[in-house]
This record gives structure tokens, C-alpha cells and sequence, in this order.
């Protein structure tokens, strides 16, 4: 493309500011703005603080391992499970979503690239370095101890209060409006992605299970974000200004900082839950062999959920005494929440019925996500009935709960993505018989670790208590739970090796390895840089699958001759390689401008202003260098 | 019958664990559970314990089921030669209106139970015995506001006495972060939270007055994280027949006698017990305004200590007797180093607590102070084991 | 922000994404639009829990202090200038009409206009900002700080951010005006100036309401 | 097929879909407001305004219920006049005006409801114990 203006103020720019063109080795992956490329370091990235958030709770499990223990202090303990919640939350559970999402919304509705690949890219940084950021606070004088939910006015009183000790809550406060500028990013361009870049004939109830949840956690990001912020703002204020937002002294109100932070916190479980739904539901019906039962009503109490869940957040606050008539109301709403939830449960359990089942990795997951995740809904339901909250609520039964819908729910269905996108993204498959393994050591490990919690929950053990008495009979329990956090810890280790041996066996998978139903599998693995050769035109929801099957009377599956991955393609003609298609170029700034956001963030912390200064100048400098840099590189053709 | 399902008795949702998980086995050993919500107590506890074991039965059904429907589908419609083009199903529109239809069903019933349950218990009984509770950094302090045939004001800490049968209101408070009150065997939680007061309700059942010999304390514990030592926050509570309980209470309202104030002055003057203990008797005004009512409690930083030889607990209950006395050894040690016992347990890093400001031990606003670390006046340990008996010995009324 | 202007697939990378050439998009409206809006209904929140926040401690300080529980309470009405307040408002508002004068002007290709409304809405803003910065100093002289209650901190918090969104706009307009007079702001670019336009009246009216509730709205009932 | 043909999305027979036949429902294809309309909306602000505060002078002579809902009144004009004029939403794509006016009405709602449970413990919010 040659640029639009030929002054030569911009041609220039265009040696100052020239883009980098590099699209391999390890430099490339600095500036990258291709989605895949992207995915794939959101992807390695949350992974690694799996490792991080896991290794804590291993810790926590020892600890716990006998009553009185003395592996930990008790302030350690806090950091500890403070930052393992905030870890999984933030840090994994999100950037996965991110993960998935930025890799297949492009591939699945047919597009070159997201919206806004520049943003794309920043959002990535801003995570790394949120990231980074957070878990520096160790080496800092102590990190978050405050909890993951962070309750005012224990993080909001300053340290000669003497509540909490070190700047963790700081960190947290920080890092978390840090972390939370970066999804935003990323929501907003997962919208308008969705909402403008869909392939023709891709209208919104063809597109696959998948993109409607992302597209729905997108739209929660967006609105649960600014008041979870408002809420940091105004604890970091507390803490550092001498201002009485949630000072009751002063007539400030603790609880206005639990509304805030629930109003953010309860869509923030369904931003966690419903890609691994969408995931699941792309799963299922390839290793059936049959349609998605009643697809649209899954997209339907998809979008239920997300509407009902905007009305729900009370229920963690039962037992703050908001009084009769408000947890009525967020009582009964709560319950109502399981009815969309039950009719995807009966649904995906509808698409395996009747099908011709292929037991795969993938699919174990699929089923196990089916499984493990009706136990913690249920649980989920016994916490909404009002008067039995009131022993449940901070109790180990709640902990149960939400590792049921976060581990059994939404790392399950991650696991499973994993196997099933695998071929897709690196060319080759993972290790089935490994897979296997994995899954059903995670599996037991995982209801070891935490179907004890329901019981020990029950038997009184409160959660967040970094050691406990004898005499309530509370060991045995304590003890499986911690044997089965290792379980969990050898199963993760299984798919590590598995990832590395399978790279070296290098088992090539071919374009559409599962026979899949979406567009993804029409192009080859892994994909090219540019995805599609040539911007599909979609006929049906599942076109992929209709391009290779086709039904006789009875229903019957009944192959098309020429269907096939390739069908697509037309890999004679000058254009067969791409050439001619235009890709956005890659990009410094955005890091740039990603790094100077800790700068300013360790200057709020420290209370260091030239810090904060020199951030944001860092910052103006990315962003400038941004906004003036040439429209595409260089040595860019045509 | 649902009713007849609800009184099947304590140990349902137990046993049914049990059956789940194979794991529970050993789960239900012989060790005091006085923590367990296993075992009701009270009228709500029971209550609470009705309802789960209600929907209990429900979900245990339903969550069987599917995980039988998944596995069973798995197997049953594994692909085998012959069927790898299976029948093509879209959707059904009755099958997904009923299974759309039969939750909201259920739980419109849940519903309804819950609703009855939820405004049951918010309402203040007729006649009822108050206390207000108040949460401090990390400890209990009730005060008995209003009990029926008295006119005095106890305050105590950390042990709950309580007579069988009475219902209870409870007002609920924070002076510092958020808390939550929790005696499982009486009732469920509620949060205490600065600038708020909640209330909660509690009725101890009568047959718990009966067995006075056996060990009756209920466990409970703070349950709404706030800070270092959460876990050490805990509270017991002793449900008494109105007789034991009515003496219990007069016994709590003498002073210490001039004699025993002039032995524990020699202390005090050195250690300055006072300035977060409250004693009665040290300022007999003091006294009689707290038990109209009409003052507040002077020095409530640490427990009220007047009566601490008629309890069973201390350091808010982590350190409990069943029905023993407090050892006095235990107590010497607390008193010399407490922070040896608090939760930090991480004396390396001492924090400077702002309600002591000057003094020059290492600090940290654990409980207390650490007299033995204390740079102008170092306990020894002596001395601390004769304040320990001291305390033990003195006021002992009831 | 300004960011988004400059990274729509769309625009930069013309055919680069299967967007197409120029606006046509799925739904007509292009990235960068729908980019902007989404993001200022995100805001609309974040300005939201920060109004809220204000009308809950809305007066409870009178009270507290009534109770001697904190040393004294700051009527804001006998702090608050409304006539200061309102002509500074005002200029906010007109603020928005110069904004929109500009977005026309370049559409006709008229330059010159162009840049005399968007350099006067700048200068708007930044009256608005220097009145924020004196009626700041003047309550704080008067002994109104961020620790005076909770109306200090709801106050200053809330109007603070509001000021860092105007001053953002502030510079997001003096880039616009920038670029046209390098001759690079030709009508064809006029989204770039819709959407800064977008974000301006954003602020503005989020001042609307600001104006209403913390000024004008009686303290006593 | 090429990547630069025009995006037809197909009329779906499900409702959601925002586009209809031939996407070029365009943001500026009609008529945006000119100048003119531009100052004499500016003017009503204004005017509003002048109202507005002149009306906050009124305190204590009219009952201060009635005046905060007329403030409130004037604000929500004011409010949807820039919003509709200035902002384009009353002439630009309806996708727009959907995603406004939902996120609107979720946010006040939302507000509402914190509100209401917050200033329905006012009775149980009590000065502080100490
Ligand atoms: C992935 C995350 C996720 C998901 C999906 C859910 C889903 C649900 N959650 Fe959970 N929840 C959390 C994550 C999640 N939760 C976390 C992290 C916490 C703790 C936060 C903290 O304190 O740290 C929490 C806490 C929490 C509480 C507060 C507990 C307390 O602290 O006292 C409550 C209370 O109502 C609750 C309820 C529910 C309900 C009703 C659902 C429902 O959506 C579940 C619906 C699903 C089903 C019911 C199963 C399938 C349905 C059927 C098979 C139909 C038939 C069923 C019936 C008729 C019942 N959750
Ligand atoms: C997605 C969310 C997620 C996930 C996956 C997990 C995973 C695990 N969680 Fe946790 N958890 C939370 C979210 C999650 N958790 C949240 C939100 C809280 C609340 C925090 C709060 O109260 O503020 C919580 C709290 C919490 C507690 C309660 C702490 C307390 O209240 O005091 C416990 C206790 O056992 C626990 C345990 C575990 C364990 C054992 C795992 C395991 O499944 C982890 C398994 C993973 C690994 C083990 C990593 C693999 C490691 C390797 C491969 C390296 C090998 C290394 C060695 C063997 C040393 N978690
Ligand atoms: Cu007090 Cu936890
Ligand atoms: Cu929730």
C-alpha cells in the first residue's frame, strides 16, 4: 500500500518511526500484533501463573495438612491464599478466556484479524505486566493479604491503623485497575470484532456457540469493570489520602465497597464460566457426531445468564443484614439463575444422546466439565437458599463450591480446549494416551481435593483461617484434601511433559483432524498467517460441516463427495500464497506504552510522584509514537 | 411428608455425604464436633438444618442423575462401526420446554420455604433476652442489655452464657473491620460491620440444660476474614438452665474487693493492666454506669478481666478447657509473651500498634503486648505466673 | 482514547481485514465508532458508581458532626460559588456546541473554521479546567479537604476524575488541530474528529449531571 | 469471491440481527443536523440552564421534593438533547442508540437497587460505637 500522503514529513516518519517487520524469532513475538500470536502468549502466559496460583494453594494445602500447623505464619498464609485467588481470578481464569477468544473469534466468524490488532496486543502487555507488577509485591515488603474480594475497611484503613500490614493492599488496588484497563481493551475489541467483522452470510444466530459466549463475557466486562475500579479508587484513596469512603468513624460505609465490589464479582464468575460453556459446546457435538441440541436456546440462556447474573450480587452478602426484603428478592433471583443453566446442562447432555460418541481427551473433559460443574451449581443453589447460607457462607462448603464451578467448570473445560485446538494451533496433536492419564488423574485429584471441603465446610471449618484446632475432627479430611492438591499438581505436570514430548513427535494433524463443524477446521493447521486464503461465504450455522455432510430422510448423516477442508481453497493461481493479502504490521508502541502503567503504578504505591510522572510520559511517548507511526511497514508491497 | 423428610433427624445430610463419598467414612469419627452444623442446637440452627437437608435430597437427585446420564450416554452411544452417522436431532421444542419448565418448578417450591424462612427469622422474638456483641481486633465483647429479671448490665467476653429455652437478640457490631458472628449449633452467621448493626436471633434448646455435666460449651468462630488473626478469633458458648444461668449472672456483676485491687495495683502500676483491661471495681463509678447501661465500657481494647477465673477459655477461646479450669501455666505464658501464642507468630517483623503508641516492646496489635519484651519493664516470668494465679484465683464467684 | 482513532483493521490496514475498504461493516457503523461507544458506556458506569457514592454520603456529615462524632461538617452550599460554578458550566456547554461546529466545518471542508472551533473548544475546556483548578484552591483555602468527612473525598475524588477526563479530551483536540494544520485532516478523516467529539460530549454531560446533583440540588430538606 | 466485495449479510429469519440487506445502512447517509439546528439546541441548554439555576434559588420557598424533581427534569433534558443532537444518536445507526440506551437503563437501575438497599439500612445505620 503505498501511504496516503506523500509529503515528506511522512516519509520521514516513516524511517524514524518505521514499523518492524520481523515475523519470526523471539523478537517478533514483542511486537506482534497477529491474534494467533497473540493468543498463544496470553495462552503460555496464564499458564504460568497456574503454575504460580498452584503452587500457592499447594502450600495453603500443607499448612492445612494437620491442625496447628507450622509451615506458614499466618501472615504468609494470608498473602498466600489472597494472591492465590487473585492469581486464578486475574490472572488465569480471564486471560484464558482472552486466550481462546482472541485465537478462534477471527477463525470462527471468518475474519483476518480482530478489530483493533494494536489494542489487541497492548491489552496482552498490560496483563504480563499487571502480572508482574502483582506478584513483585513479594519482593516489596508483602503482598496482598487482604483476601481476593479485598473487603473494605480492612485493605482501606492505612497501615498505622495497624489492620494490614506492608503495601499488599496497595499492590492489589493497583494492580487490579491495571489489570482491568487491560480487559477492557479486550472487550471492547472482542465487541465490535463480533459486531462488524463477521464473514458474509455469518449472521449473528449462525455464529458458533463459542463467539456468542465470548461476545457475551465482552459486554460483562465492559459493564462490571468501572465499578470494581471506582471501588479500588477509592480504597487506594483511603489508604493513602486520608479520604473516609468505607471510614464508619467518619460516616463512611463498608458495605457501599462490598456493593461495588459484587456488582463487579458476580458477572466476574460468569466472564469465568461462560467461555468454558462456549468451549463445551463446541466440543460435544464433534465427538457426537451431531448438531448442537437446541443450539439457539443455549445462545439464549447464554444471554439469560448473562442478564440475570447483573441482578444476583447479593448473594454474597447474606449475612451482612441487608434485611429480609433485599435477600428475598437477590434469594429467589440467585435461584433463578439455575433454570438457564439447567437447560444448557440438559442440552449438551441431549447433543451426546443418540450420538456416536468418540471418547477423546477433548471429550473426556467435555464430560467431566458436564459432570463436575451440575455438583458445584447445585452447591451454588444451596447457597442461595437464604437460611442455610447462613451456615455455609465463609465456610469451607462454599470453598467447595467454587472450585466445583471454577475447577470442575471452567479448567476443565480449558484442559479440553486445550487437547481439541491443539492440532488446530501447532499443527499436531497432544498425546491421547497422555491426555488420558492427565484426565483421570486430575479427575481424582480434583474431587480428592475438594469433595472433602463440602464435609469439613459442614463440620464448622471456616475458610481463610491459616490453622485450626483439634478436636473438631477436621484432620482427615484436611489431609485427603492436601493429597489430592498433589494428584492435581502431577496431573498438571502430565500435560506439561505431554505438551513438550508431543512438540518433539511432532504427530502431524492435518487440516481437520476431528472432522470439525466450524470454519476454524477449513483452513490448514496451523493456520496461516493471514487465515483465510479467501474470506469465506456462510450458508447455515455449522457451515463447515455442511459443506462436508449432508442428512437423508431419516436424518442419517450422509457424507458430500467433495466436502472437505480443501474445499475452500484454490491452491493454484498467483495468489495461492497470500501475497496479496494486507496484514496489519507489527507495532513497538504498544508495549511502550504498556510499561509505562507499572512505572505510574509503583510510583501510587511507593507514593513516589516523579515515578508516576515518568510513567505517564512513558506512556504520552507510546502512545504518540502510536498514533504517528506509519500505517504499515515499510517494505510493505504494492 | 417433606416435614417427615426434614426430622429425620440431625444426621441425614451426614449420612448422605457419607454415601456420596466414600471418603466421609472416617469423617464422622468420635471427636467432639461442638463446631459441626451437623448438630442443631437451637431452634435456628435447626431450621437451617431443615431446609438444607430438604433441598439436599433434591439435588443429590438431581446431580446423581445427570452424572448417571452422562456416563451412561458416554458408553451407551460410543461409536462403534454402524453407527458413525448417527440420526441428525436439532433440538425438541417439548423436551426443552419441560426440562426448562421442572427446575423453575423446584425451586419456585425451594422458594417459597426459603422466603417463610428468611422473614421467620429476621423478626425479634416477644420477650426476648438481649446482648449486644461486639466484635474487636481480635476478640468478643457481649454485653447483657436487656435480661429479664434483672436491672443490671453484665459485660463479659469471649465465653457466651446463655439460658436454655430463652429466645435470644442478639445486636451486632464492629468498632474496627468487618467480622461475623457464628455458633453453628445455635445459629448461623451474621456479619458484624462497622457503622451497622445487625441483629440476629437464637433460641439454645431446653434439653441442653439437662446434661449439666457433660461438656456443653458450642464452638463458634469469627467467620468474615479480618486480618492476622482471624483465625484465632473464636467464641464458645454455655447454654445453662435459667437457675445456673441467673447465678451466673449475679456472680458477674460484683467488683473486686479493695484487697484484691491493692494486689493487682502493684502491676498495674508497672505493666498498666488497666488501660485495656476493664476491672470492676478499679472506679466504682465506672461501674455502676456500665450496669445502667447509661456508660460505655471503659478500656475495651482487651476483655474484661474481673471474671476471667469463672472462665473456661482464653485468648478468645483458642485456648479452651472443655469444663477444666484454665491451666495456669498456659495463662502464665500468654501473659508473659502473648505474642509468642498470637497468630503472627512472625515476631521478626514487629509492628508498632497505634493504640500503644510509645511503648517500646515489640508490639504487634495481636492481642497483647509481650511483657516480656517490654524494653523498660521485661516481665519475668516469675512475676507472670503470679499474676496468672492471681487472676485464676481471685473473683472466683460462680 | 485518542488510540482508538488510529487502530481500526478497517482504517489502517484498508483491505488488510475482511471489513472491506472504507465503513462497510456488518452493522454500517464503523470499528472505530462502535469502539468509542462502547468504551463511553463503560465510563458511564465508572461515573456512576462515583455519583452514587456522592448521593449516599450526601449530607451525612451535617449529621456526624451535629453528633460530635467528627470536629465539623462543610455545608456545601455555603461553599460552593454558584454563580462561579454555572458561568464555568456554561462555558463547558459551549464547549459542546464548538465541538460540534468544528465536526461540521470539516465535513464542508471548510479548514479554516475547523480549526477555529476546535481551538476555541479546547480553550473552553481548558477555561473550565483553570475554573476547576481556583474553585479547588479556594475550598481548600476555606479548609475543605480530602479528609473533611466524606464529603471532602466524594467531592474531590468524583469532580477530580471529571477534570482528568476534560483534560484528556483537552489534548486529544490539540492533536486533532495538530494534524490539520499538517494538512493530514482532510474530510475524509472527519470519524477522527466525530469520535474525539463523541468522548467530548461524553464529559459534558456527565457534567450535566455533576452540575445538578452536587450544585444545584438543596442540601436541606 | 474477493475480500473487497461488499459485505451483504443475508436477512436471517431470527430477529436479532441487527443488519438488514445490504449493510450500507449508512451512519451518515441521512440527513445529520446543521449548523443551524446545532446553535438552537445549544441555545435551549442554555436556557435550561438559566432556569436550572435560577430555579436552586428558589430553596425554601417551593418544597425542595418539587424542586429536586424539576432539576432532575432539566438535567434529563438537557442530558438527551446533547446526547441526541451533539452526539448524532438520534440520526446514527440504531445499533448505537440500543447500546446506549441499554447500558443507560441497566446502570440507573443497578444504582437504584444499591441505593435502595443501602438507604434502606439507614435505620440500621447507626454513628459509630466507639
Ligand atoms: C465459575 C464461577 C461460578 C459459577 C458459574 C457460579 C454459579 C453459581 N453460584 Fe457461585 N460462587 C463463585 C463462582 C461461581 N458460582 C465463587 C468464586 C464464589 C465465592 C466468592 C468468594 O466468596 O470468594 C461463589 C459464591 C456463591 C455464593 C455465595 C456463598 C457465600 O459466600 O455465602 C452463592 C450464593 O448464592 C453462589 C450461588 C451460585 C449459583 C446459584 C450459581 C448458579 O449459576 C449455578 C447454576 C447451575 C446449576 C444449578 C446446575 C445445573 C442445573 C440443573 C441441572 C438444573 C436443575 C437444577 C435445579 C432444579 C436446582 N455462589
Ligand atoms: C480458577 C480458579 C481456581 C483454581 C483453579 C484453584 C485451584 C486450587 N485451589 Fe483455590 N481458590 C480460588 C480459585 C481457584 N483455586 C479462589 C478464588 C479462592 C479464594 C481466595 C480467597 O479466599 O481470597 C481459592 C481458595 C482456596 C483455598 C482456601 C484458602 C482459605 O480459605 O484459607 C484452598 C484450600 O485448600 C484452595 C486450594 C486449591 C487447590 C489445592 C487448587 C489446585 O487445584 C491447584 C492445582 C494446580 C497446581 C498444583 C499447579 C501445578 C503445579 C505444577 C505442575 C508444578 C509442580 C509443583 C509442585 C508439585 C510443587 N483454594
Ligand atoms: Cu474477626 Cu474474622
Ligand atoms: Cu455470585
Amino acid at each position: 500500500m503505498t501511504t496516503l500522503d506523500p509529503s515528506s514529513v511522512l516519509a520521514q516518519r516513516q524511517q524514524r518511526l518505521a514499523r518492524p517487520t520481523k515475523a519470526t524469532g523471539w523478537t517478533s513475538w514483542l511486537t506482534t500484533v497477529d491474534h494467533k500470536k497473540i493468543a498463544i502468549l496470553y495462552g503460555s502466559t496464564a499458564m504460568v501463573f497456574m503454575v504460580l496460583g498452584g503452587v500457592e494453594a499447594l502450600l495453603i494445602r500443607l499448612q492445612l495438612w494437620r491442625p496447628n500447623g507450622t509451615v506458614l505464619t499466618a501472615a504468609t498464609y494470608n498473602q498466600l491464599f489472597t494472591m492465590h485467588g487473585t492469581t486464578m481470578v486475574f490472572l488465569v481464569g480471564m486471560p484464558m478466556a482472552v486466550a481462546f477468544g482472541n485465537y478462534l473469534l477471527p477463525l470462527m466468524i471468518g475474519a483476518r484479524d480482530v478489530a483493533f490488532p494494536r489494542i489487541n496486543m497492548l491489552g496482552y502487555w498490560i496483563f504480563l505486566l499487571g502480572g508482574v507488577f502483582l506478584y513483585s509485591s513479594f519482593f516489596l515488603g508483602g503482598a496482598p493479604n487482604g483476601g481476593w474480594f479485598g473487603y473494605a475497611p480492612l485493605t482501606s484503613m492505612p497501615m498505622a491503623r495497624g489492620f494490614l500490614p506492608s503495601h499488599g493492599a496497595d499492590f492489589w488496588a493497583i494492580g487490579l485497575i491495571m489489570l482491568g484497563i487491560g480487559s477492557v481493551t479486550s472487550a471492547v475489541n472482542f465487541i465490535v470484532t463480533t459486531l462488524n467483522m463477521r464473514a458474509p452470510g455469518m449472521t449473528l444466530l449462525r455464529m458458533p456457540v463459542f463467539v456468542w459466549m465470548i461476545f457475551i463475557i465482552a459486554m460483562l466486562t465492559l459493564f462490571a469493570l468501572p465499578p470494581v475500579t471506582a471501588a479500588l479508587i477509592q480504597v487506594y484513596m483511603d489508604r493513602n489520602f486520608g479520604t473516609h469512603f468505607f471510614d464508619a468513624a467518619a460516616g463512611g460505609d463498608p458495605l457501599l465497597y462490598q456493593h461495588l465490589f459484587w456488582l463487579f464479582g458476580h458477572p466476574e464468575v460468569y466472564i469465568l464460566i461462560l467461555p468454558g460453556m462456549g468451549i463445551v459446546s463446541e466440543i460435544l457435538p464433534v465427538f457426537s457426531r451431531k448438531p448442537l441440541f437446541g443450539a439457539r436456546v443455549v445462545v439464549m440462556s447464554g444471554i439469560a445468564i448473562g442478564f440475570v447474573g447483573w441482578g444476583v450480587w447479593v448473594h454474597h452478602m447474606f449475612a451482612t443484614g441487608v434485611g429480609p426484603a433485599t435477600t428475598t428478592g437477590f434469594g429467589i433471583a440467585t435461584m433463578a439463575i439455575a433454570v438457564p443453566t439447567g437447560v444448557k446442562i440438559f442440552n449438551w447432555l441431549g447433543t451426546v444422546w443418540g450420538g456416536a460418541v468418540r471418547l477423546t481427551t477433548a471429550m473426556l473433559y467435555s464430560l467431566g466439565f458436564i459432570a463436575m460443574f451440575t455438583l458445584g451449581g447445585l452447591s451454588g443453589v444451596m447457597h442461595s437458599i437464604v437460611p442455610s447460607n447462613g451456615q455455609q457462607h465463609d465456610t469451607y462448603f462454599v470453598v467447595a463450591h467454587f472450585h466445583y464451578v471454577l475447577f470442575g467448570g471452567l479448567i476443565f473445560a480449558i484442559f479440553g480446549g486445550f487437547y481439541y485446538w491443539w492440532p488446530k494451533v501447532f499443527g499436531h496433536f497432544l498425546s491421547e494416551k497422555m491426555g488420558k492419564v492427565g484426565f483421570w488423574l486430575l479427575f481424582v485429584g480434583f474431587n480428592l481435593t475438594f469433595f472433602p471441603m463440602h464435609i469439613v465446610g459442614l463440620q464448622g471449618m471456616p475458610r481463610r483461617t491459616y490453622t485450626y484446632g483439634t478436636g473438631h475432627g477436621w484432620e482427615l479430611m484436611n489431609q485427603l484434601e492436601t493429597v489430592g492438591g498433589f494428584i492435581i499438581a502431577l496431573a498438571v505436570l502430565v500435560f506439561i511433559v505431554n505438551v513438550v514430548a508431543s512438540r518433539k513427535r511432532n504427530d502431524l494433524a492435518g487440516a481437520d483432524p476431528w472432522d470439525g463443524r466450524t470454519l476454524e477446521w477449513s483452513i490448514p493447521s496451523p493456520v496461516p498467517v493471514y487465515n483465510f486464503l479467501e474470506v469465506p461465504e456462510v450458508h447455515a450455522f455449522d457451515d463447515f460441516w455442511h459443506r462436508k455432510y449432508t442428512e437423508d430422510e431419516e436424518g442419517r448423516l450422509v457424507r458430500l463427495p467433495s466436502g472437505g477442508s480443501d474445499a475452500g481453497e484454490h491452491p493454484e493461481g498467483e495468489h495461492s500464497d497470500g501475497s496479496h493479502i494486507h496484514l496489519p504490521s507489527p507495532s513497538y508502541w504498544p508495549l511502550v506504552f504498556a510499561f509505562g502503567l507499572p512505572m505510574s503504578g509503583y510510583g501510587f504505591v511507593f507514593k513516589n510522584w516523579w515515578l508516576v510522572g515518568v510513567g505517564v510520559a512513558v506512556l504520552m511517548f507510546g502512545l504518540t509514537a502510536w498514533l504517528v507511526e506509519p500505517d504499515t511497514a515499510q517494505d510493505d508491497h504494492s | 411428608m417433606l416435614q417427615g423428610i426434614w426430622r429425620r433427624g440431625r444426621h441425614t445430610k451426614l449420612t448422605a455425604f457419607v454415601v456420596l463419598g466414600a471418603v466421609a467414612l472416617a469423617g464422622c469419627g468420635s471427636d467432639s464436633r461442638n463446631q459441626s452444623t451437623f448438630e442443631a442446637n437451637g431452634k435456628i440452627a435447626r431450621d437451617d438444618a431443615n431446609i438444607f437437608n430438604a433441598f439436599f435430597i433434591v439435588a443429590a437427585i438431581i446431580g446423581i442423575g445427570i452424572m448417571a446420564a452422562t456416563v451412561f450416554a458416554a458408553i451407551r452411544f460410543r461409536s462403534r462401526p454402524g453407527n458413525e452417522n448417527p440420526v441428525q436431532i436439532h433440538g425438541n421444542t417439548k423436551l426443552e420446554l419441560s426440562w426448562t419448565i421442572a427446575p423453575a418448578v423446584i425451586l419456585a417450591i425451594m422458594g417459597v420455604f426459603t422466603v417463610k424462612m428468611i422473614w421467620d427469622q429476621a423478626a425479634k422474638p416477644a420477650n426476648a433476652m438481649e446482648i449486644t456483641v461486639t466484635a474487636k481486633q481480635w476478640w468478643w465483647q457481649f454485653e447483657y442489655t436487656k435480661v429479664e429479671g434483672q436491672t443490671k448490665q453484665v459485660v463479659t467476653a469471649n465465653e457466651l452464657h446463655i439460658p436454655a429455652g430463652v429466645p435470644v437478640w442478639l445486636t451486632l457490631k464492629s468498632d474496627n473491620v468487618n467480622h461475623s458472628f457464628w455458633i453453628p449449633q445455635l445459629m448461623g452467621t451474621k456479619d458484624n460491620i462497622d457503622g451497622h448493626v445487625n441483629t440476629l436471633q437464637l433460641i439454645a434448646d431446653e434439653e441442653m440444660a439437662t446434661a449439666a455435666e457433660v461438656d456443653q460449651w458450642l464452638g463458634g468462630q469469627c467467620k468474615q476474614y479480618c486480618g492476622l488473626s482471624h483465625a484465632d478469633m473464636r467464641v464458645r458458648a454455655k447454654v445453662d438452665s435459667k437457675e445456673v444461668f441467673a447465678k451466673w449472672y449475679e456472680s458477674q456483676l460484683e467488683p473486686w474487693t479493695a484487697a484484691e485491687l491493692g494486689t493487682f495495683k502493684q502491676w498495674d502500676d508497672v505493666y498498666a493492666c488497666s488501660s485495656c483491661h476493664y476491672i470492676q471495681g478499679l472506679v466504682p463509678d465506672d461501674d455502676a454506669g456500665v450496669q445502667a447501661g447509661s456508660k460505655p465500657v471503659p478500656s475495651q481494647r482487651g476483655p474484661n478481666l474481673t471474671h476471667l477465673a469463672d472462665r473456661k477459655s482464653f485468648g478468645s477461646a483458642t485456648f479452651s478447657y472443655g469444663i477444666e479450669s484454665i491451666d495456669p501455666e498456659d495463662l502464665t505464658e500468654w501473659i508473659w509473651d502473648a505474642q509468642k501464642h498470637s497468630a503472627g507468630q512472625d515476631n521478626s517483623k514487629p509492628m508498632q500498634c497505634p493504640e500503644y503508641p510509645d511503648s517500646t516492646a515489640k508490639i504487634k496489635c495481636v492481642g497483647m503486648p509481650s511483657f516480656k519484651h517490654d524494653k523498660r519493664n521485661p516481665m519475668s516470668r516469675e512475676t507472670a505466673n503470679e499474676i496468672a494465679i492471681f487472676l485464676l484465683n481471685i473473683g472466683k464467684k460462680a | 482514547m485518542s488510540a482508538v482513532t488510529a487502530d481500526s483493521a478497517t482504517q489502517d490496514h484498508g483491505h488488510g481485514a475482511n471489513a472491506g475498504h472504507g465503513q462497510t461493516t456488518n452493522t454500517g457503523v464503523s470499528n472505530t465508532k462502535l469502539a468509542v461507544w462502547a468504551f463511553l458506556s463503560s465510563e458511564a458506569l465508572f461515573f456512576g458508581s462515583f455519583i452514587s457514592t456522592y448521593l449516599l454520603y450526601r449530607g451525612r456529615d451535617t449529621n456526624f458532626a451535629a453528633a460530635g462524632l467528627i470536629p465539623e461538617a462543610y455545608n456545601p452550599q455555603d461553599l460552593f460559588n454558584i454563580e462561579f460554578t454555572s458561568a464555568t458550566s456554561f462555558i463547558l456547554l459551549m464547549s459542546s456546541l464548538t465541538m460540534v461546529l468544528a465536526l461540521a466545518a470539516l465535513q464542508r471542508d471548510d479548514h479554516r473554521r475547523f480549526r477555529i472551533w476546535i481551538a476555541s473548544t479546547a480553550l473552553f475546556g481548558l477555561t473550565f479546567i483553570a475554573g476547576q483548578v481556583y474553585e479547588f484552591t479556594e475550598f481548600y483555602r476555606e479548609g475543605l479537604q480530602l479528609g473533611s468527612g466524606t464529603f471532602g473525598g466524594s467531592f474531590y475524588v468524583m469532580t477530580g476524575l471529571h477534570g482528568a477526563h476534560v483534560t484528556v479530551g483537552i489534548f486529544w483536540l490539540l492533536s486533532l488541530y495538530q494534524r490539520s494544520l499538517q494538512g493530514k485532516l482532510g474530510s475524509e478523516k472527519s470519524e477522527a474528529v466525530e469520535v474525539a467529539g463523541l468522548y467530548w460530549h461524553f464529559v459534558d454531560i456527565v457534567w450535566i449531571v455533576i452540575f445538578t446533583v452536587v450544585y444545584l440540588v438543596p442540601y436541606h430538606k | 469471491m474477493s475480500t473487497t466485495t461488499d459485505l451483504v449479510i443475508a436477512e436471517d429469519h431470527g430477529a436479532i440481527v441487527p443488519v438488514s440487506t445490504g449493510a450500507v445502512e449508512h451512519a451518515e447517509g441521512h440527513s445529520h443536523p446543521g449548523p443551524r439546528q446545532y446553535v438552537i439546541i445549544a441555545v435551549i441548554l442554555v436556557v435550561i440552564t438559566a432556569i436550572e439555576v435560577g430555579m436552586s434559588y428558589l430553596e425554601g420557598d417551593v418544597d425542595s421534593n418539587v424542586l429536586i424533581a424539576m432539576l432532575l427534569g432539566a438535567a434529563a433534558i438537557k442530558f438527551v438533547l446533547v446526547v441526541a443532537w451533539f452526539m448524532h444518536l438520534k440520526t446514527d445507526s440504531k445499533i448505537l442508540r440500543r447500546f446506549f440506551i441499554m447500558g443507560l437503563v441497566g446502570a440507573i437501575l443497578l444504582f437504584t437497587v444499591i441505593f435502595l438497599t443501602l438507604h434502606g439500612m439507614q435505620n440500621s445505620y447507626n454513628f459509630p460505637t466507639r
